[in-house]
């Protein structure tokens, strides 16, 4: 069957909500980081956009909403050996992998020493090989194929690595969806696959892009489990994506997530976001922010507190003022630096 | 007469094939509500309905494919690519399939499709919000390839391409889409695919352009004629079918010839018009055909220095055509 | 459900074997004329088999063993108004629809009267506009999205008028089968998908192309009704494909339709068969004959004698003979044919 | 040294460059069990098992698209397109993937595969299996494209191919596979990428070529001389990159040139070449710079009057030569 879980089930759990994070393995350290690692990519969202009205920034593509599958998924994985394939939407998935914020602010100016790329990507594409996160593109539902020939490879080295891979709903649509997908199942790589259901593909909502209710449905036609899952409870998401994790390094493939969401903010810049979506709906995501549900629970739990929230935003704040600051100051490429690395520099 | 930026021009032109045929239905990703990423089709879903403005699944093959499915079946589909970097997914059906139809069948079916796709860089697009796809497209036999510069020109050549018969790739320079103004007549007119328009006379060289670089040549003839430099300026309009005649008879009076082009320079579209060129007017030559081009590189960076260095200028067409006519 | 029918109804149906056929209101008539369709593309493939030996053909893909799919389906539709999109596998399909023994040999001779166009296409491709039999081509899948843009063009002129189209196992694999199922879905199309699971992509068996036991189980995941049937039984394939018809003349949208079958001789003459099949499957496969199948049927219920099987056979021989010899002695076309039809020629 | 034709030098590089190296793989369509429609991996998988050579489903985007994952994982993965004509569905990870990779992220990743497709007419192949694509592969920064003609060269490219660092396409003329043959060495070697080969020298004229069409203007070079036409032949080899000092120098020796490709002519690989020409050495030439190749149609038709028609011969190619040496 499709989904692992259904409603009745989550319903369930959410009785044992006082021991969730124990029985998950998290200490509350990891959840503090994890809480940490939510937080930061919507300050740096929402830094952003300031700047862009500011005209410091030409193009802002951001990630409030998202942070809880974001984080939720790349806490299941083994940081720098694991590969991540994230798409424009990943900021929390890029931070969790381990890109400083500096870094980010290098991208997103388009600075000469911008280590994902020295600026020639929109921002938003980030890379590192050293993080095994992997470049990707503007085009829709590329890198599936890639993370499963990833995946591929890890299998054929005989290395116990996971590969795991982001995407909205828009991506579903495309042909490079199903024949990644259908390859994926029929070798049984270790992959996974994470579809960030935020209803719309920029302005097409979910009823113009599928005749069903689930992305996750379609799993079974690929001969492997789909998960439906609250995308904005980091707890559920991490709890999905722990299960898919072990299935993948222990050879049993792949698993489709999905986690359903919202993007808050328009688009990109380039959007005004008013059309296509009711205020009053909007206004219905906001109550479910993923941020405020596990604040709500760190502080259920005693383990965050008021002062301790201060405590932490003020800690982020300074680092995205030194590392704005940074990259802002920071040399702009050559122009003539456009001309390298089109093919490997000749070995001197 | 109203002056017009290219967009509205191009709305208008569409706006009114709609109403003129109903058999013209426009598909594409957020062309409804949304009138499209860069609002061509504001308003049409409101007047045209959701049978004839549709949504689509983002999938660029199926968008194609689709409407040569429609169109085989008496439909006249004007298909919205969203950004032309994002059409090569669909090359498959155009280049195979749409391009092949009334060949492999001998006419026992056609493919009367428009497939639009906005192109062209200097917008701090990137790698793939700002390539430019002619050099793909105009190799093709069964395909026509039109890309306008002006808003008289975007809406005449809108309406011929709707009215066609045959597929035709429509490029549309995004970075004119708000741009380029220019006086825009109200009401129906057409500009016939497969001709060029000489949009400056001159007699020492001869610049061919289309698109944003139609402007920018422009703008290097105005520069270099205080030098004394007599430049002629052509704007193709139509890359396939290549109106040779314009062209070669510019060369033949002016006997040096510039290209110019955004995409990268080996095997672009310039390629083929300079070889045309050497074949067919080589005695009246009296230099070498010049080609201002992009450098060679995968696609045009996002950082403003990167992308500067990428996009030919009227600086750099000045340039060449100084060099060009001291030689 | 993927399945409207399952395995245990199908046996269940076998009980009222005598009354099938009257059952889907077949007249005898009617049953003789779909006997005659598979026999006729049966004996065509044998000849051009025959012919490739003697020189005479340079190339031949052939159908058998597919007969009962294609006659099944084909005979569910309204002939000359709903449109057909076949693949090279159709050769019963293409004589149903009503293309002329000497209009297929005139195909694949590459003569210059090829109604089809004009010897340009592969054999086995074919095409009329007055039967609505629509271009196609060889690269595998590309004719799915073409059969959505049809029914969608039926659907927006509100033409109560069929699509109907076919293809293999293996295309299914590819980006354009699953946007283009997805998209009718969506909009509810009036397209009927058939797809003709012989076991094999040329040499790659299905266990290598998917990792599910039968295509049609992906029809949910786009939203309507996947059924499997057996290929080899023209009345059962009949009846999905009547049930198909209605459902998609009545606006309730797509169906996905699985015919399980066989081919039994190589894949193309460029093909030897050999390296990927065992001679005991293919026997297996033999023994399940679909025209061997609704012979005896048609003998058990005294519609069919030995003498008239003989009639017909002689029948269909002597069009062969006839058409063979028309085609053969048909002009090549004209070299400078090679230029036209690139364009609409100008209007004089 | 053995004479072997170009399908087994082909067969043989690519085994030895496995034996080699244990991270070389190999997938695509049929290449298992099969061996391949033309039996170029016949017994790959009874020797390097099915993890290395890999049978997949026909999805020619996933083809290339898993390989350029692989790639990015460390291995060498060589992709068979199992006809060049089935390419289209590809070129979106082949250009917007592959090529683009090492330049958007400035080397933090690089793409080394292979993409293995054959290609080319005169076989009876019809539309969809005669194709040529060069035009559209040589067009892109980033990617290297090679189209050996001789077994010789095919198996020391291939080597070439395998260990190069970047993408490669790798061209294969199907005609070329059981007609030509040639001595070829046992055991390892290399012919680098981006160099031409000078097959035939002499003093009159040029004739550029590469795949089927070298041989062709071997042969009309060959007719030719008995009129007295002293003809060199440039095999490109390579096509991009482009070894242009080698195909100027020869131009610039003989001062007239003719191009031959099997491809249509409008916007093919010729016009850049052309171009180059036009643009480089200029003032050398003495006539025009012609092009022999097929006609301006959608694809190469089967019936063998109309294919006849579209394949360039040794007698065009040596028409061609004699107009022009009499210019
Ligand atoms: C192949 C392709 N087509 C079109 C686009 C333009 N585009 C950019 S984002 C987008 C919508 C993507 O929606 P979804 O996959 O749901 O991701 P989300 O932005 O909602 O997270 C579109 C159509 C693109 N980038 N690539
Ligand atoms: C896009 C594409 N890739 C590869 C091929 C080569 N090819 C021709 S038929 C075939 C197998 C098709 O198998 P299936 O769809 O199951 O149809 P069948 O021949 O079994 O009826 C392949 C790989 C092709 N025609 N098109
Ligand atoms: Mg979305
Ligand atoms: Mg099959």
């Amino acid at each position: 069957m499709a989904h692992m879980r259904n409603k009745a089930e989550s319903a369930g759990r959410a009785t044992k909500v006082k021991t969730k994070h124990k029985e998950l393995g998290l200490t509350r350290e990891k959840l503090l980081d994890m809480y940490e690692k939510m937080l930061l990519p919507r300050m740096i969202s929402e830094r952003m956009w300031r700047m862009l009205r500011q005209g410091k920034l030409l193009f802002v593509v951001s990630s409030e909403g998202h942070e809880a599958t974001g984080v939720g998924t790349a806490y299941a994985l083994n940081m720098g050996s694991d590969y991540i394939v994230h798409y424009y939407r990943d900021l929390s998935v890029v931070l969790a992998a381990g890109m400083t914020v500096k870094d980010v602010m290098l991208q997103v100016f388009g600075k000469a020493d911008d280590p994902s790329g020295g600026g020639r990507e929109l921002p938003g594409l980030f890379c590192s090989s050293k993080l095994r996160l992997v470049s990707t593109s503007s085009p829709i539902a590329v890198q599936l194929p890639h993370a499963a020939g990833i995946a591929l490879a890890s299998k054929i080295k005989g290395e116990k690595i996971v590969t795991i891979t982001y995407f909205g709903d828009g991506a579903t649509s495309k042909g490079d969806f199903h024949e990644a997908l259908n390859f994926a199942g029929i070798h049984k790589l270790p992959v996974i696959f994470v579809c960030e259901n935020n209803k719309y593909a920029i302005s097409v909502p979910q009823s113009k892009q599928m005749a069903i209710e689930n992305v996750a449905d379609r799993a079974p036609g690929y001969g492997f489990p789909g998960v439906v899952v609250d995308g904005n409870d980091v707890l559920e998401v991490y709890r999905a994506a722990k299960e898919a994790v072990e299935r993948a390094r222990n050879g049993l493939g792949p698993t489709l997530i999905e986690a359903k969401t919202y993007r808050y903010a328009p688009h990109t810049s380039n959007d005004d976001g008013v059309r296509y979506r009711t205020q009053e709906e909007i206004e219905e995501w906001k109550k479910k922010d993923p941020i405020e549900k596990f604040k709500q629970y760190l502080k259920e739990h005693g383990i965050l507190s008021e002062a301790l929230e201060k405590e932490i935003r003020a800690k982020l704040e300074q680092q995205i003022d030194e590392a704005v600051d940074f990259a802002d100051k920071a040399p702009l490429p050559k122009p003539e630096d456009a001309l390298t690395h089109v093919y490997a520099e000749p070995r001197r | 007469m109203a002056v017009k930026t290219v967009i509205e021009a191009l709305r208008e032109g569409l706006w009114e094939e709609m109403k003129r045929d109903e058999r013209v239905i426009v598909l594409g990703e957020d062309i409804g509500i949304q009138g499209g990423v860069f609002r061509l089709t504001d308003g049409f879903v409101q007047e045209f309905g959701e049978e004839r403005v549709i949504d689509t699944p983002l999938a660029e093959s199926l968008i194609v494919g689709a409407a040569i499915g429609a169109a085989m079946n008496g439909l006249k589909p004007v298909a919205e690519i969203q950004f032309a970097d994002f059409i090569y997914p669909a090359v498959d059906q155009i280049i195979n399939e749409a391009a092949k139809i009334r060949y492999r069948s001998t006419s026992n079916y056609s493919c009367p499709i428009v497939v639009r796709a906005p192109y062209g860089g200097g917008i701090h697009g990137g790698l793939y919000h700002s390539q430019s796809l002619e050099a793909l497209f105009s190799h093709i036999a069964g395909l026509k390839v039109v890309a306008p510069s002006t808003p008289y020109d975007a809406k005449g050549l809108i309406k011929a391409a709707v009215r066609d018969v045959d597929p035709v790739i429509f490029l549309e320079h995004k970075k004119t889409y708000r741009l380029i103004k220019g006086e825009v007549p109200e009401g129906d007119y057409v500009v016939p695919l497969g001709k060029a328009d000489v949009k400056r006379q001159g007699k020492n060289i001869t610049v061919v352009a289309y698109g944003l670089m139609l402007h920018y040549s422009l703008e290097a003839a105005e520069a270099v004629s205080r030098d004394g430099i007599d430049v002629e300026v052509v704007d193709l309009r139509t890359l396939r079918p290549l109106d040779k005649e314009t062209l070669l008879s510019s060369v033949k009076k002016t006997g040096k010839v510039i290209i110019v082009h955004e995409d990268s320079k080996f095997g672009g579209f310039g390629a083929e018009l300079s070889a045309t060129i050497a074949e067919e007017a080589f005695d009246y030559l009296d230099g070498p055909i010049v080609r201002v081009t992009a450098p060679d590189v995968p696609a045009m960076p996002y950082s403003p220095p990167l992308e500067d260095y990428c996009m030919p200028s009227p600086e750099k067409i000045a340039g060449a055509i100084r060099q060009l006519a001291a030689y």
